[in-house]
C-alpha cells in the first residue's frame, strides 16, 4: 500500500490514468475538503463584498471582521430543527438536496487543477461535466415538487425550463471551444505553424491544446473566442440560478422558490450545492477559454527567470492577504473588549503570512536547489494557484452581478436564451469552423 | 397523497372579480390556477393580500383583500378631540407622516377659519417636501428590491437617514413625527436648521444622480419596467388615481399648483409628467419629483420669513357646525380629509381619502395580461403603504 | 483509463450496475406515483450509462447522461407536474388485462433466455479490443461519413418532433 | 466471479426489455407507459453497444445514438399528445382513451 502510494509520486499523470485508486481517493478527499472550505470562504466573502457594495459592513460580530460567521452559520443550520412539511413526499423531499449536491460535487472529478492535479482525465471530460452538471436540475425539480406547495412548484418549473434552455447555448459555446482544439487556423489567424490535428474532449487535453497553440482560446480567432466565452459566461450564471437570472428563487415573487419549504441542514445542502456548482462552471470557463492552470504569458515571457518571477506570485498573494489582516489588526479599537478579536485577527495574519512564506520558500527552493521533489511541489503550487485565481475572478463577478443588476422576468429570460444567445452561439460555432478551415 | 392541495375551489368563493373573459367552450386547463399572494409575501409591502387568477404565469385577474392592518383610525377620531386625533393621522401613511399631519391640520384650520402664519407655512413646506423625498426614496429602494436590484435600497436608506435626522432634531421623532399643530407649528426651528437643510440639499442632489446611474439606463431595468403596468390617462382619471401614477400617464395634475395650500404658490417648480403611463415613466416622474422637491426646499429655506409660528387658536377647539374637505398633494397622491363637525370638541365624522387606497384600485387594470413578476413590479410602482390603505 | 489495462473489479461493477438498472426498471413499472417512477428511471438510465462506460463506449455514456437524464427526464418530470392529478394515484394502477401482459412478458423473457442458452456458442469467447482513446473522434467521423444521410434524417426527425410537440401542446396556435 | 462476457450484458438488456414490455402492457398511467418505452429503448441500446464491443466496430454505438435521438423525439411528441389529451379529457389513463374522435 505504501509502495503504491509512493510509486505514484514520481509519475506525471493523474491518479485515474495511473490507475492508482488510493491516490484517487486522496485527491477526491482533498477536492471535497477544498471545495467545502472554498464554499464557506465564498459565503463570507460574498456577504462582505456585497455589504461593501451596499455601504454597509456585513458580518462584524462573530470573530474579527466576521471571519467566524460562516462557522456560526453552519452550526446554527446544523442544530436547527429539520422541518419536513406533513403533506410533502418525504422520500423525494429528503433525497432532492442530496441529488443537487452529488451532481455539483461529482463534476470535480475531471476538473484539471494541473496537468496531473485532477482525479481523472476522462477522454469525454467536458461532456461528462456538462452532463453531470445538468443533473442538478433534477434535484431542484424534485425539491419543488416534493414540497407540495405552490411557490416551490412554480420555482421548480421555472428552474427546469431555464436550465434546459441555457444548456443549449452553453453547449454550443463549449463546442466552438472544442473545435478550436483541433483547428490551428491559417491565414490571418495563423498564429502557429502547427497543422490541424485531432481535437479532444478531455479537460487536460483542452488546456494542453492551448499550451501548444500558444494562445488562450479567449483570444483565438478574435473575436470568435471572445464571443463564445461571453455566451458561456452568461449561460453559466443562468445555469447556477444566480442574479440576474435567479428567478427560481426570486424572493420578491416566489418567496424562496424551490427551497421555500426547506430549512436547517437540508437548506444548507442546497446552498452548498449552489456554490459548488458556481465554482464548477467557473472552472469549465477557465479550462476552456482562460488557459486552465497556465500562468499568464507562458510563451511571451518565457524562460526560467520569468518562471521564477511568476512562481513567486502564490507566496506574495498570501503575504499580501496577511498584510491586509495585519492592517486590520492595527486598526482594531484599542479597547479591552476587542482584545480577543485583535489577538484572533493577529493570529490569522500570522497564519496567512506563514503560508505565504512557505510558498515563497518552495518557489525559491525549486529555483535554486533544483531537487526534483521541490520542483514538483512548486509546479503543483503554481498550477493550482493560477487555476484558483482565475476561478476567484469569476466568483467576484458573480457577486458583482448580484449587487448591480435587477432580475429578469421569466419571458425575457427565455427570450434572451432562445432568441439571442442560441443564434449567436450557433453563428459563432459555424464561423469558428469556417475560419478554422478556410481563413 | 402528496398532491398539492388545490385550494382553488376555496379561493374561488372569495374571488368576486369574475368579469373575466370565459372562453365559449370551457375546456379544462391544467394551467389555470388561483393563488394567494400575501398577506405574508415579501413583495406585497406589508399585509396586502392579492388573489391572483393565473393562466400559467399570465394574470387573468386580481382581487385585493385588504384590512389586515385596519385599526379603525376614522372611528377613533370620533372619540378624540381635534387636538388629540392629530398624532393618529401619522400612523396612516407612516413613511410620509408629515404630509398626513399637514393635511389634517390644514383641514381643521379650514374648519376653524384660521390660517397659519407665514413662517409656520414655510417650515411646513420644508418638512413636507423633505418628507416627500424620504417617501420617494423608500419607494425607490423597495421597488428596486422587488425587481431584484438590491443595492439601491441601501443607498436610499443611507440618504433617507439624513432626512430623518433633521426630523429628529426638529421634533424628536423620526417616523411618526407629529410635527405640526392645528394653527401652525409647535416648535421653532432649532439652531442651524437652515444650514443643515441646505447642506442636505447639496448632499442629496448627486445621490439622486447616483440612483439614476444604477437604474435609468440599466438594460434589465428598462426591460422590466417599460410597457409594464400601462394605464392611460383617461383610465387613471376614471379610477380616481392621483399623484405620480396619474402624472406618469400624462395628466398634469398636482394639487400644489391646482389648489395651492401652505403658500405653495410662492414657489417655482414644475410638474413632471410622463407619456406612456408605464412603470418606467412612473419611476422617472418620481425621480424628477425628488429634484423638484429639492428646488422647493431651497427656495423655502432661502426665503423663510421671521415671525410667529402659531396662529391664534382657542385652547379648546370647538368648530362651528359644518363640514369641509381639504386635500393636499401627499407623496403618493391626493390625501383628503373630510371633516364633519357637530359643534362639539370631537369631530362627528372624519373621512380620509387615502391616495394609496384609491391607487390600489388601478392594480387590476394594470396587471391584466401581464405576468406574475409584473404584479410585483406594479405593486411596487403604485407605492402603496398598507397602513394608509387599511387605516 | 488506459485501454490496455483492465478496469478494476469489473464483475463487481457489472453486477452492481446491472442490479441497479433492473431494480430501477422494476420500480418504474410498479410505483404508484409517476414522480417516483421517473426517479427510478433516472437511476436505471445512470446505471446503464455506467454499463456503457464498462463497454468502452464513453461517448454514448455521455450522450445518455446529457440527453436522457438531463433532458428527457426533465421533460417527463415537467409534464408530470403539469398534469398533476390526485385521482390517478388513488385509482387502480394496472389495467384489467394485466395478468395477460405479465404472462406475455414472462414468456418473452423465457424466449430470450432460451435463445441465449442455445446460441451461447455463437458468441466469441473474448470480446475484441476497442480503442477507447479516440472513441469520440471515430464516432464523429462515422456520423459525418458513413451515416451522413441517417444523421440528416435524424435532425429532420427532431425538427418534426419539435413542431409536433409544439402544435400538440399549445392551446391556441 | 467469472469474467463478464457479452452474454451477461444481453441478459441484463433482456430483463430491462421485458420489464418495459410488462410496463407497457399492464400500466394505465400514460406517463409510466412512456417511461416503460424508454426502458425498452434502453435495453435495445445496451444490446447494440454490447454487440459493438463484441465485434470491435462502432456501428452499434452509432445506432444507439440514433436511438437516443429517436427516444427524445418520441418523448417530446408523446408528452405533447399527453398534454393535449389531458386538457380535453382530464385523464391520463390509457384505457380511457377509447374514442376515435373527441
Amino acid at each position: 500500500m505504501l509502495n503504491s502510494l509512493m510509486s505514484y509520486l514520481g509519475s506525471n499523470v493523474t491518479p485515474g490514468e495511473a490507475n492508482n485508486q488510493l491516490w484517487a481517493l486522496i485527491y477526491v478527499l482533498i477536492i471535497f475538503a477544498g471545495v467545502s472550505v472554498a464554499v464557506i470562504a465564498m459565503n463570507w466573502l460574498e456577504r462582505k463584498a456585497l455589504a461593501h457594495f451596499q455601504v454597509r459592513l456585513g458580518p462584524m460580530r462573530v470573530g474579527p471582521h466576521g471571519l467566524l460567521q460562516p462557522i456560526a452559520d453552519a452550526v446554527k443550520l446544523l442544530l436547527k430543527e429539520d422541518i419536513i412539511p406533513s403533506e410533502s413526499d418525504k422520500f423525494v423531499f429528503w433525497i432532492a438536496p442530496l441529488i443537487g449536491l452529488l451532481a455539483a460535487f461529482t463534476v470535480y472529478t475531471v476538473v484539471p487543477f494541473g496537468p496531473s492535479q485532477a482525479v481523472s482525465d476522462m477522454n469525454i471530460g467536458i461532456l461528462f461535466m456538462l452532463g453531470v452538471s445538468s443533473l442538478a436540475v433534477l434535484g431542484i425539480v424534485m425539491a419543488g415538487w416534493a414540497s407540495n406547495s405552490h411557490y416551490p412548484l412554480i420555482g421548480a418549473l421555472r428552474s427546469s425550463a431555464q436550465m434546459v434552455s441555457y444548456e443549449v447555448a452553453m453547449g454550443m459555446a463549449v463546442v466552438s471551444a472544442i473545435l478550436m482544439t483541433s483547428l490551428h487556423g491559417a491565414g490571418i489567424y495563423g498564429a502557429s505553424n502547427l497543422s490541424d490535428g485531432t481535437g479532444t474532449l478531455s479537460m487536460i487535453g483542452i488546456v494542453q491544446a492551448q499550451q501548444e497553440q500558444q494562445v488562450w482560446f479567449l483570444f483565438k480567432f478574435f473575436p470568435l473566442g471572445l464571443v463564445a466565452f461571453v455566451i458561456f459566461a452568461i449561460a453559466m450564471v443562468a445555469e447556477t440560478n444566480r442574479a440576474p437570472f435567479d428567478l427560481p428563487e426570486a424572493e420578491s415573487e416566489l418567496t424562496a422558490g424551490f427551497h421555500t419549504e426547506y430549512s436547517g441542514l437540508r437548506w444548507s445542502l442546497f446552498m452548498l450545492a449552489e456554490y459548488a456548482a458556481m465554482i464548477a462552471v467557473s472552472s469549465i470557463a477557465v479550462t476552456l477559454w482562460l488557459g486552465g492552470w497556465m500562468r499568464p504569458f507562458p510563451h511571451w515571457l518565457s524562460g526560467s527567470a520569468w518562471d521564477f518571477i511568476f512562481s513567486l506570485f502564490p507566496g506574495l498573494t498570501f503575504l499580501g492577504l496577511g498584510a491586509i489582516a495585519v492592517r486590520g489588526t492595527l486598526r482594531m479599537p484599542k479597547h479591552e473588549y476587542f482584545r480577543v478579536q485583535t489577538i484572533g485577527l493577529g493570529a490569522f495574519a500570522l497564519v496567512l503570512a506563514g503560508i505565504g512564506l512557505l510558498l515563497l520558500a518552495i518557489a525559491i527552493g525549486a529555483h535554486s536547489s533544483g531537487r526534483e521533489a521541490i520542483a514538483r511541489a512548486a509546479d503543483a503550487m503554481n498550477n493550482i494557484y493560477w487555476f484558483v485565481t482565475k476561478i476567484a475572478v469569476f466568483m467576484y463577478l458573480f457577486i458583482w452581478y448580484r449587487a448591480t443588476w435587477p432580475r429578469y422576468r421569466f419571458d425575457q429570460l427565455m427570450k434572451v436564451g432562445w432568441k439571442v444567445m442560441l443564434p449567436i452561439s450557433l453563428g459563432v460555432l459555424i464561423l469558428t469552423a469556417i475560419v478554422g478551415v478556410i481563413a | 397523497m402528496n398532491e398539492i392541495k388545490d385550494d382553488s375551489a376555496a379561493l374561488k368563493n372569495e374571488f368576486t372579480n369574475l368579469d373575466l373573459e370565459t372562453p365559449e367552450k370551457p375546456y379544462l386547463d391544467s394551467n389555470e390556477l388561483i393563488i394567494n399572494m400575501g398577506p405574508q409575501h415579501p413583495a406585497t409591502h406589508g399585509v396586502l393580500r392579492v388573489i391572483l387568477k393565473l393562466d400559467g404565469e399570465k394574470v387573468l385577474g386580481t382581487e385585493c383583500v385588504i384590512g389586515y392592518l385596519h385599526r379603525g383610525v376614522e372611528k377613533i377620531a370620533e372619540n378624540r378631540t381635534y387636538t388629540m386625533f392629530n398624532p393618529y393621522v401619522d400612523r396612516m401613511d407612516y413613511v410620509a407622516a408629515v404630509s398626513n399631519g399637514l393635511g389634517y391640520c390644514l383641514a381643521i384650520e379650514k374648519l376653524l377659519n384660521v390660517e397659519a402664519p407665514a413662517r409656520a407655512n414655510y417650515i411646513r413646506v420644508i418638512l413636507t417636501e423633505l418628507n416627500r423625498i424620504a417617501s420617494h426614496q423608500l419607494w425607490l429602494g423597495t421597488h428596486a428590491l422587488d425587481i431584484g436590484a438590491m443595492t439601491p435600497l441601501f443607498y436610499t436608506f443611507r440618504d433617507r437617514e439624513e432626512i430623518l435626522k433633521i426630523f429628529e432634531k426638529y421634533c424628536g421623532a423620526r417616523l411618526t413625527t407629529h410635527a405640526f399643530r392645528i394653527g401652525g407649528c409647535q416648535y421653532e426651528t432649532y439652531a442651524g436648521f437652515e444650514k443643515e437643510v441646505k447642506n442636505f440639499v447639496q448632499f442629496v442632489r448627486p445621490k439622486i444622480d447616483e440612483y439614476e446611474e444604477l437604474l435609468t439606463t440599466n438594460r434589465i431595468w428598462l426591460e422590466r419596467t417599460k410597457n409594464v403596468g400601462v394605464i392611460s390617462g383617461a383610465d387613471a382619471i376614471a379610477l380616481g388615481v392621483t399623484g405620480p401614477v396619474l402624472r406618469a400617464s400624462g395628466v398634469k395634475w398636482d394639487l400644489r399648483k391646482a389648489q395651492p395650500y401652505s403658500r405653495y404658490q410662492n414657489f417655482e417648480f414644475e410638474i413632471p409628467t410622463g407619456e406612456n403611463g408605464d412603470t418606467y415613466d412612473r419611476y422617472l416622474v418620481r425621480m424628477a419629483e425628488m429634484r423638484q422637491s429639492l428646488r422647493i426646499i431651497e427656495q423655502a429655506v432661502n426665503a423663510i420669513p421671521e415671525g410667529p409660528i402659531m396662529a391664534k387658536v382657542p385652547k379648546v377647539i370647538k368648530p362651528a357646525v359644518g363640514e369641509i374637505y381639504q386635500s393636499i398633494e401627499a407623496p403618493k397622491g391626493e390625501l383628503g380629509y373630510f371633516v364633519v363637525s357637530d359643534g362639539s370638541t370631537q369631530p362627528y365624522r372624519v373621512r380620509v381619502r387615502p391616495p394609496s387606497f384609491v391607487n390600489l384600485q388601478a392594480l387590476d387594470v394594470m396587471v391584466r395580461g401581464m405576468l406574475v413578476a409584473d404584479v410585483v413590479a406594479v405593486i411596487g410602482t403604485l407605492d402603496i403603504v398598507l397602513g394608509e390603505v387599511d387605516r | 483509463m488506459n485501454p490496455a489495462m483492465t478496469p478494476v473489479a469489473t464483475p463487481f461493477f457489472f453486477y452492481f450496475l446491472s442490479g441497479l438498472a433492473i431494480l430501477g426498471g422494476l420500480l418504474v413499472i410498479t410505483r404508484r406515483n409517476a414522480v417516483h417512477s421517473a426517479l427510478a428511471l433516472i437511476v436505471t438510465l445512470l446505471a446503464v450509462a455506467g454499463l456503457y462506460l464498462m463497454l468502452y463506449a464513453p461517448f454514448v455514456a455521455g450522450v445518455q447522461i446529457i440527453v436522457y437524464a438531463g433532458g428527457i427526464m426533465v421533460l417527463f418530470l415537467f409534464v408530470i407536474m403539469l398534469v398533476n392529478l390526485e385521482r390517478t394515484i388513488k385509482e387502480r394502477q394496472f389495467n384489467r388485462i394485466w395478468p395477460v401482459g405479465l404472462a406475455a412478458g414472462c414468456a418473452l423473457l423465457a424466449l430470450f433466455l432460451a435463445v441465449y442458452a442455445k446460441g451461447k456458442s455463437l458468441f466469441p469467447e473474448q470480446a475484441r479490443g476497442l480503442a477507447e482513446g479516440n472513441n469520440t473522434q471515430q464516432i464523429g467521423e462515422m456520423l459525418y461519413g458513413n451515416y451522413m444521410f441517417a444523421f440528416e434524417i435524424a435532425s429532420l426527425l427532431l425538427l418534426v418532433a419539435i413542431l409536433g410537440a409544439v402544435i400538440m401542446a399549445k392551446k391556441r396556435i | 466471479m467469472a469474467e463478464i462476457s457479452t452474454l451477461h450484458y444481453l441478459v441484463v438488456a433482456a430483463a430491462l426489455f421485458v420489464l418495459g414490455v410488462i410496463g407497457v402492457l399492464t400500466r394505465r398511467n400514460v406517463v409510466i407507459v412512456l417511461m416503460s418505452i424508454e426502458l425498452i429503448l434502453n435495453a435495445v441500446n445496451l444490446n447494440l453497444v454490447a454487440f459493438s464491443r463484441m465485434w470491435g466496430g462502432l456501428h452499434g454505438q452509432i445506432f444507439s445514438i440514433f436511438i437516443v435521438v429517436d427516444a427524445a423525439a418520441e418523448a417530446a411528441v408523446g408528452l405533447g399528445i399527453l398534454i393535449a389529451f389531458f386538457r380535453n379529457k382530464e385523464t391520463i389513463n390509457v384505457d380511457e382513451i377509447d374514442l376515435l374522435k373527441w
